[in-house]
């Protein structure tokens, strides 16, 4: 039965699930269980800095929610060795922004066991974390850095755009064998919609078709899919027919699904909230001028973040951020 | 084998362990009485700095992420106290304090915190990171952890150009467990820098108890680990914090090198503006507030000794409230930032 | 006056030019003086684990050649926060593999600071790296990184393609105002070139034609410049006259002259030694695919290093190395 | 305030700390005779394995890196003998004797280093990256400090699944700098995983004596930043690195949570084979070597107890190197890989 829940419970209802149908799941992250002098009277477990695990540690015990001092690397490189001995560890990096403290257990650990060990290493790791901006926290949280694992061979990276995405997706990340990146998109934490109760996946490496259309093709991915769906109503009243495909999977991507609607339309624009440079943007659009050569109508447009850090004020950071205008602007670029 | 027994620090007494006081000296014996009333006036700024904030955000009238150092006001002020323009000072998501006791003008931080273009940093820093390298302010960090070595570097620099200066890093308790704790404190003992560690332990890490996560009940004997100085203070008491932060200083302009000290302190507010707190037991933050709050226990020492008068504290309190109302006015008024000033500043040159 | 000397000459000649004229210029990094105990008779400092600084601890003291521990987190938020403060550090990162250990100080500060600061910070940090594969040092020390840190705002990354260039890239990236990151590829350390005596600087941000042609651009950087030299030459003889662009600098990448040598040609190749996803081959490829549109007559292909770890076995790293061949055959594929 | 002396390593003299022998127990008590000549063949196939890498490299019949652990086998065999199959070990750049001394095969081994199909890791990973999982060895480490969260992980694995096992990760001095051992110790001590700590101290870190970057002179005092048992032992002899890793061990399996074992040693090679030691005041390592070797030291001990004879030994060291041939013929004979492989194994299923 489907209730309409946010994104933010969507995800606990996957980790639940998770938890409850395979023993070696087990929680790890800065205020997971969420402090608390849990003996006390009148207190409550936090579940995070979102709340987002909120009753998970009253739920499974303190042995399956381990809040960990803040260490992140020695919390991911832990959690590494714990998945390639047996566990399914899901780690949270409370903001993917954090990476910069932490990138080693991912880089050279999780990503390469497998194939420096020949094939006889799994790690089936999960790591969740919130990417994006828009919520003023200003340089140092809101960065969207899934380029950076999403450009490392041996992990995956997916991102989904609304609440019944991200039960799935989770859902299939954690019982993955391989280390998968889970980004947590601020733009759509708390946006609602219909997700069922049961237990079901979403399989990774393929994208969606998240509104049909046959003269230009609107390529996003978290929070952005959101924003190429408004865009593609107003070109609506234009009389311009758009598709917009969420690609839920950054690595890997699904090059088929991508090169089909450009096949179809003639005419793409991906949006980003990450920043120009070496981005799921400039992916796709490298794979549209190679593989996808024949079927170009038109140039390829990015709409991503500039090429500058986040800013705090909010006039500024509205400005940075991509929006269904600016994708509209890029659609009309095209001829 | 030698098995170190695994202390654990006792709930909501971190305070009490210098309840004896005797580690506090006579005020009047080395601080004047224009120092006493500056240093009041540095603490009493920083919590209505705060108290300010907390209603601003509250009413919706200010954005952002903040977090607030209330109750922690005696660090800021203890340490700063030694410092001067050729000094540097880092340090946290929770700076406001660390900046104003440095010497930073609240007019530029509210600016900043409402996100105009004249803020200390455009509008482009917000709470965590406004920073005023006039000052030696190297800023708020969003990166627990990632003030330390910049501190440390400032410190290299001190030494490598004979300055006579030094830096300070401020740095919260959880801070302690980060990696670039461990890798700066070892190369600032082995380098012998002039340089400050000043650990405010607070007893909580967002919303984690500090002992669910920390084996040892004193952060300052992870120094040892670096054959590195350190100290206790009671991060509530001006005095203790003046002291111990000054033998420290003046030993690391002496060229003996860097400390870890820690201040036993306490957050009174939540993590963040917004926290709804239903993790922490209640009472916890009564007990700290009523028994040994900092300002309180500032204003009955020095009126104790006779050196300064009710009068001369309540004067304070008011002027510091019509800064602040001055400094709200102002940024509420002044201008937002243009929209090219997106692009701007990202390199020397564009 | 010019003499021919190996890539690692040069850089040494460059740190000894910048030191000697800026007393602000200092190095640190592990094993940069080289150990050795110094006192002792007999002993000699190392310079590093490629000898590239041999001499310099000799010649400036100890006080600007700083040995660190290895704690390259320490080490370089330690020179951001020198840089920061009045000096002009130049800090090695021995591979660029170790980034994972050390990408905060780089990602959240050296690249933000004068942003968040309002531009009222200027961080001069010079951080050399070696880069790439082609000597056996599997998957964890022969990464060719560079793609994230050219993706960062804030940050500038530059890669010669020989020791010419090695050293007048080196002195413009020490006095630089903002951070550079410094790649030093295996592939060309070794190689020789003429190189003046004197000082002199390339810009950054500016790309070099190698080779002048008019039938297809291929674009190097670093190592790939030299394959795609021999590439063009295998080209020739077939009738194909190749133009060869040396990119020089990743971030900012000179988009100009990209754009131009396409206009020229109607063809482009790039040729990258790092992974596929997210690198600077798609960053080139999507600009000709936005502002390059119009004179694209082919598509655009990227010879790059496959999706995987970098293998330790000399047969397996050949083949996953791009190399002459590999382009010739791309070329050949645009028809 | 606590003014801690900054005690510096004695150069050259480390394992002289130990010279009174009065922390070395009977062997015959505690090894039976079996178990005496099993630790001696494992140091013996450590050295000579190795001595044939050398000769290999120089020869230009294999390439990469190598590390030579030389010098250090003591450490290797007398932390292993306490561990089977269900317990893990992680290692670094310098792992090829923890590996032997795990049990891992010097075949699959020496076919791995020739980059063979047959190769433990099917050539794909090298020296730098040996690893069997069926040994629970979890793989040397070209990272400095990785491989130590990797054991913490392991160990926890070992706690939540109740297994009985222990994870020890082997790492250097020089990894001690490393954030991540901060990191993992201090989570380790946190949570009391059955985990051991072993830091082989040799007095280098590549081409920097340890003394030049690291304020202590003893690594085991960083134990006590996390509340941490510790203890040192004298690398080059079995015995103590036996009877200490014992009680460590037994401690972690007893779930009293781990312990930081410093072993002092000595690295008898360059850094990397081809590393030309110019940095090395020639004599240091003739006078580990003469005075204080670990397989002489085991060798004198063991026959002066009347427990082994000499030609026992020997016939050991010649069934080593018969062995050590047989693995170089195979691997030279053996095939190398397909190009294919090298696209697989990236991810589990493709
Ligand atoms: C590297 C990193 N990890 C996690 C966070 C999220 N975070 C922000 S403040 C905080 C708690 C810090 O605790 P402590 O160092 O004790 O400082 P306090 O907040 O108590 O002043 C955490 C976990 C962060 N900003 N950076
Ligand atoms: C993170 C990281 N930094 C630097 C290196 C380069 N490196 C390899 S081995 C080594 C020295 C390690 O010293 P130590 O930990 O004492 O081990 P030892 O070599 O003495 O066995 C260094 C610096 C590396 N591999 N990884
Ligand atoms: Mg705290
Ligand atoms: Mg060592």
């Amino acid at each position: 039965m489907a209730r309409e829940i946010p994104t933010a419970l969507a995800i606990n209802e996957a980790l639940a699930i998770a938890m409850a149908s395979d023993p070696d799941v087990i929680l790890m992250g800065e205020d997971v269980a969420g402090g608390g002098r849990r003996e006390a009277e009148g207190t409550e477990e936090a579940g995070g800095i979102m709340g987002i695990t909120r009753g998970l540690m009253t739920r499974f015990g303190p042995q399956r929610v381990l809040d960990t001092p803040i260490s992140e690397m020695g919390l991911l490189g832990t959690a590494v060795g714990a998945a390639l001995t047996g566990m399914r560890p899901v780690a949270e990096l409370m903001f993917i922004d954090f990476l910069g403290v932490c990138l080693d257990p991912l880089l050279n650990q999780a990503a390469k066991l497998r194939y420096m060990f020949g094939g006889k290493a799994c790690v089936p790791l999960t790591v969740r974390t919130v990417t994006g901006a828009g919520m003023q926290s200003a340089a140092q949280h809101s960065q969207s850095l899934y380029w950076i694992t999403a450009g490392i061979p041996g992990l995956k990276t997916v991102i989904p755009s609304n609440a019944y995405d991200a039960k799935g997706l989770l859902l299939a990340a954690i019982r993955d064998d391989d280390p998968v990146i889970f980004c947590e998109p601020k733009g759509i934490l708390f946006d609602s919609s219909d997700v069922p109760e049961e237990d079901y996946v979403i399989p990774i490496g393929k994208a969606a078709i998240a509104r049909e259309g046959k003269d230009v093709t609107l390529v996003g991915m978290g929070a952005t899919v959101k924003m190429a769906l408004q865009a593609a109503d107003k070109l609506a009243a234009d009389g311009i027919d758009a598709e917009v495909l969420d690609l839920r999977s950054l690595a890997p991507l699904d090059e088929a699904a991508i090169l089909a609607s450009l096949e179809k339309t003639g005419r793409l624009v991906v949006v980003d909230e990450a920043t120009p440079r070496c981005g799921i943007a400039s992916d796709v659009a490298a794979l549209c001028v190679d593989r996808g050569f024949d079927f170009l109508d038109a140039p390829v447009k990015r709409v991503t973040a500039p090429h500058t850090p986040v800013p705090f004020s909010s006039l500024l950071e509205s400005a940075y951020m991509p929006s269904a205008d600016k994708i509209v602007a890029a659609v009309r670029k095209l001829g | 084998m030698g098995c170190v027994k695994r202390l654990r620090t006792a709930p909501f007494v971190g305070w009490a362990l210098f309840s004896a006081a005797g580690s506090v000296n006579n005020p009047g014996m080395k601080l004047t009485k224009e120092q006493l009333l500056v240093n009041y006036r540095k603490m009493r700024m920083i919590r209505s700095f705060e108290e300010k904030l907390n209603e601003l955000v509250n009413s919706g009238r200010l954005g952002g992420f903040l977090h607030l150092s209330i109750g922690q006001e005696a660090v800021a002020a203890g340490v700063c106290a030694h410092l001067s323009e050729r000094d540097y000072v880092s340090t946290t998501h929770r700076g406001h304090g660390h900046c104003i006791a440095k010497g930073v003008r609240v007019k530029g931080m509210m600016a900043e915190l409402f996100g105009r273009s004249t803020g200390l940093c455009k509008g482009k820093g917000g709470s965590m990171h406004i920073a005023d390298m006039d000052q030696g302010m190297l800023g708020a960090n969003g990166i627990v952890g990632a003030g330390i070595p910049l501190a440390t570097g400032a410190a290299l620099t001190c030494k490598l150009k004979k300055t006579g200066g030094v830096a300070v890093a401020f740095f919260g308790d959880g801070a302690s467990n980060q990696g670039q704790f461990h890798e700066a404190l070892n190369m600032a003992s082995n380098w012998k820098l002039p340089a400050l560690y000043v650990v405010e332990n607070n007893g909580w890490g967002e919303f984690t108890p500090t002992e669910f996560v920390v084996p040892v009940r004193d952060i300052a004997v992870r120094a040892d680990s670096y054959a590195m100085r350190s100290a206790i203070a009671d991060g509530n008491d001006f005095f203790d914090v003046y002291e111990k932060a000054g033998e420290a200083i003046a030993a690391a302009r002496a060229g003996e090198g860097p400390t870890l000290l820690e201040c036993k302190t306490y957050r009174y507010m939540g993590h963040y503006v917004g926290d709804p707190l239903a993790y922490r037991p209640p009472g916890e933050v009564d007990r700290w507030k009523n028994e040994h709050d900092a300002l309180t226990g500032f204003e009955s020492r020095v009126k104790a000794d006779g050196v300064i008068e009710d009068m001369e504290l309540r004067r304070i309190d008011e002027e510091v409230v019509e800064e602040l109302s001055a400094a709200v006015a102002d940024a509420e008024n002044d201008p937002v930032p243009a929209v090219e000033a997106l692009y701007e500043d990202v390199y020397a040159k564009e």
